[in-house]
């Protein structure tokens, strides 16, 4: 069976390291914060300029001048720091990030990602996705693997404009965790009861299988 | 430079003109310039660029600006929260230009700097780099990005002095600084004015140096935009 | 990562070689970092190539590495406090590259920001000028600069938390914030190291992220190299 | 009779407007602020991280860690800022200094000056001083003006490496007030008692003297 978003966001976590500087992206990305795991101490970047960022704050703890980068009201954790956008993306930039996890609309065998543009619709900007492709070495999509229409979106080549080029090594879909190697995408692990035909028959690139698939545990 | 402070928007603002070139700070409505925005719209300069990270909401922020079709032009990097906005850009009567966010605060604090232009990684191989040169450095890929300035810079602060020294509080830091220093003129107002010396002068955000005209804001809403609440 | 906090120097200094570059913070022999400059003194590390804006007195900072002749390289923008160091200079035994001084800070922020290299009109139509790109930007000349980094960055700060949070105290902050950005492995040396918490959020010069190693200094001298009283 | 170090200081401090930004290098530039006219109120900035100097501490308040650009202890003034390097030199490159004052061992009458290095002797470097040349749009040079084999430092090209070009337009000598216009120093003061014909034949580069050129009172 497919993954739920909060096992997409569950089989992400598992990818962290103690002491890691983690930037999530709206959505299914944010999820990850719920599943850290055991003795994990990850510092989480909102790249407006928050550096350790808390959970939503108590009703009588919000405050308008703190917000994270998807304008959600949030709070501060001990050993936090604030600073401003141009210190943020030097960070982001500079490579200083352990990890972005964000979504995408289309990834391909290449490792490039779309997410940000379709055209002939409204375009609400790349915001700071393009720097986090860009700047950042360790990259985890998480994504459905197919769109509501049921076309893949692990492609041969994308077919919306890019975010970034040859950025993505690795991807948490609902059927499947994938990395991107030589051209090719190539199965990992497999979603509870998912069989490789199903993976490959929704992925729309070249798909290599990994000896060693296995299925996720939850 | 002596006749730095001001006491309100309305005299702050002189000098503002149609056509001009203007940065305001803020993320989201977070740490917007509420006063400035509010004499901008009731002084209805019309032509203006506006380089912002977003550009409001349509009651709020740089929203109540293209209500008056004061705008035409807007670099930012996420827009549309907006359906005026929407509408002035498909109807091509708002030219748009997007960013990625980190490109923007560093073209801002480039222009601020005196460097003219910078290479950087974000955008390479995407419609940003369109027309831009592109250059292989130690096998990377880059894209040469120009810096920005602006006739005016409005930016908003938690507290200020009279010599234009800032301090910012929470998130609402963000782009202010780096405009600060891209204003030709920086126009900052501050939630509360204070006299030199009560700023700490090893915790200040922005040296006075950068802020041409300071003024204590009235009124202000500070508006958010995703109330989220843990229970 | 989470092993950040170390007991000293010598555990904190693991891991340099011969032959590395290094970036050290400070502004003549304020701000510099005492403990890890005596440990590198102590291990004896040769052929090493050292970033930093001076270069010690004959007796203290770098200067007691010239001695050891453990430096191969200088890049600086003000040197020769030193009769070692020019003697080595003028025997041709070390190699000096002298950058101007906002540019020396540039490509060090520029190396920490993911910036290959900038432009800038500094040094233009001189001998920094020389065998560097050069380019007329509206009407003005300009060189491109690449960016620096370094194999490690020692800096020195006032106070610092375990999560690498830094801040400076007058003016011995200087280079090291931005030092601290564009080493591999960033060491920092705290006079007082506390709890995560214990710094004010909004008022940390350096965030850890840019700190792999931090522990507390002994011993600081604090050197002064014009002592100038007011009687 | 020509200027003192502080005369050369004080007809500098004429200059000074209230709420300017001023750099003052070492030597006689540093005098500058022993001169400050009544009611003008200059903020001055050390390049290593300081803007609102104040004088020299008492014995009581030397404070190891709060030096100027040239290593003195100094102390600061309510409304002093501190900042780290590069953004010391965002300020100076970005243009925003109202003034630079600084030495000079030459000068020429395309605006060109050279500070900073003799060939053959040993060179301590620029510091900040082509930082400064190059981002302040308004300067002005303190220097004698002959050297001490009594040879003209106002020359018609500079013979040592530049410290930056086409930057200089304005010069306070032991002898005189000049300015840079259109390829020639300009005559502008001459110091009490010296004459026209003692500047002219110890400047070795074209000179126009002004219509208005006056005697400085001190």
């Amino acid at each position: 069976m497919a993954l739920s978003k909060q096992q997409i966001a569950q089989r992400i976590a598992r990818e962290l390291n103690d002491g890691w500087y983690v930037n999530l992206g709206i959505g299914i990305p944010t999820l990850v914060a719920n599943y850290i795991p055991e003795g994990v101490n990850v510092t989480l970047q909102s790249e407006n300029g928050l550096l350790g960022m808390g959970p939503f704050p108590t009703e009588d703890k919000v405050d308008a001048d703190l917000i994270n980068a998807g304008k959600q009201t949030v709070t501060m954790l001990p050993g936090s720091v604030l600073f401003n956008s141009s210190d943020s993306f030097a960070m982001i930039r500079g490579g200083h990030m352990d990890l972005t996890v964000l979504g995408a609309m289309e990834i391909d065998q290449n490792g490039d990602i779309a997410n940000w543009k379709i055209p002939g619709k409204m375009v609400k900007g790349m915001g700071g996705a393009m720097d986090l492709v860009a700047g950042t070495e360790n990259i985890i999509v998480a994504m459905t693997h197919a769109n509501k229409h049921g076309k893949s979106k692990l492609l041969k080549q994308c077919s919306l404009p890019l975010t970034g080029r040859a950025c993505i090594k690795r991807v948490v879909t609902d059927l499947a965790y994938l990395t991107i190697e030589n051209g090719s995408f190539v199965l990992r692990e497999l979603a509870p009861g998912v069989s490789v035909e199903e993976v490959k028959s929704l992925t729309n690139g070249d798909l290599v299988v990994a000896d060693d698939v296995c299925e996720m545990t939850f | 430079m002596s006749k730095r402070v001001y006491t309100n928007a309305q005299d702050a603002l002189a000098g503002i003109e149609d056509n001009m070139t203007l940065m305001l700070g803020g993320f989201g409505l977070c740490g917007i310039p509420e006063n400035c925005i509010r004499e901008l719209v009731r002084l209805k300069v019309k032509g203006l660029t506006c380089i912002s990270n977003n550009a409001g909401v349509d009651d709020f922020g740089i929203g109540l600006m293209l209500q008056q079709q004061q705008v035409v032009k807007m670099i930012s990097s996420y827009v549309g929260e907006n359906a005026e906005f929407e509408r002035q850009m498909l109807s091509g009567e708002l030219e748009v230009e997007l960013l990625p966010q980190g490109t923007l605060a560093e073209k801002c604090r480039a222009g601020g700097a005196g460097i003219p232009s910078f290479f950087t990684a974000t955008g390479y191989g995407t419609e940003v780099a369109e027309g831009k040169e592109t250059r292989e450095i130690d096998g990377r890929m880059y894209v040469l990005e120009p810096s920005l300035t602006a006739d005016f810079a409005y930016v908003k602060a938690w507290k200020g002095d009279k010599y234009g020294n800032l301090i910012f509080k929470g998130t609402a830091r963000n782009f202010n600084p780096v405009m600060a220093m891209a204003g030709k003129i920086t126009i900052a107002e501050v939630e509360e004015l204070v006299e030199p010396g009560e700023l700490d002068p090893n915790f200040i955000h922005t040296p006075g140096i950068f802020v041409q005209r300071i003024f204590e804001g009235v009124d202000y809403e500070k508006r958010i935009e995703q109330r989220t609440i843990t229970q």
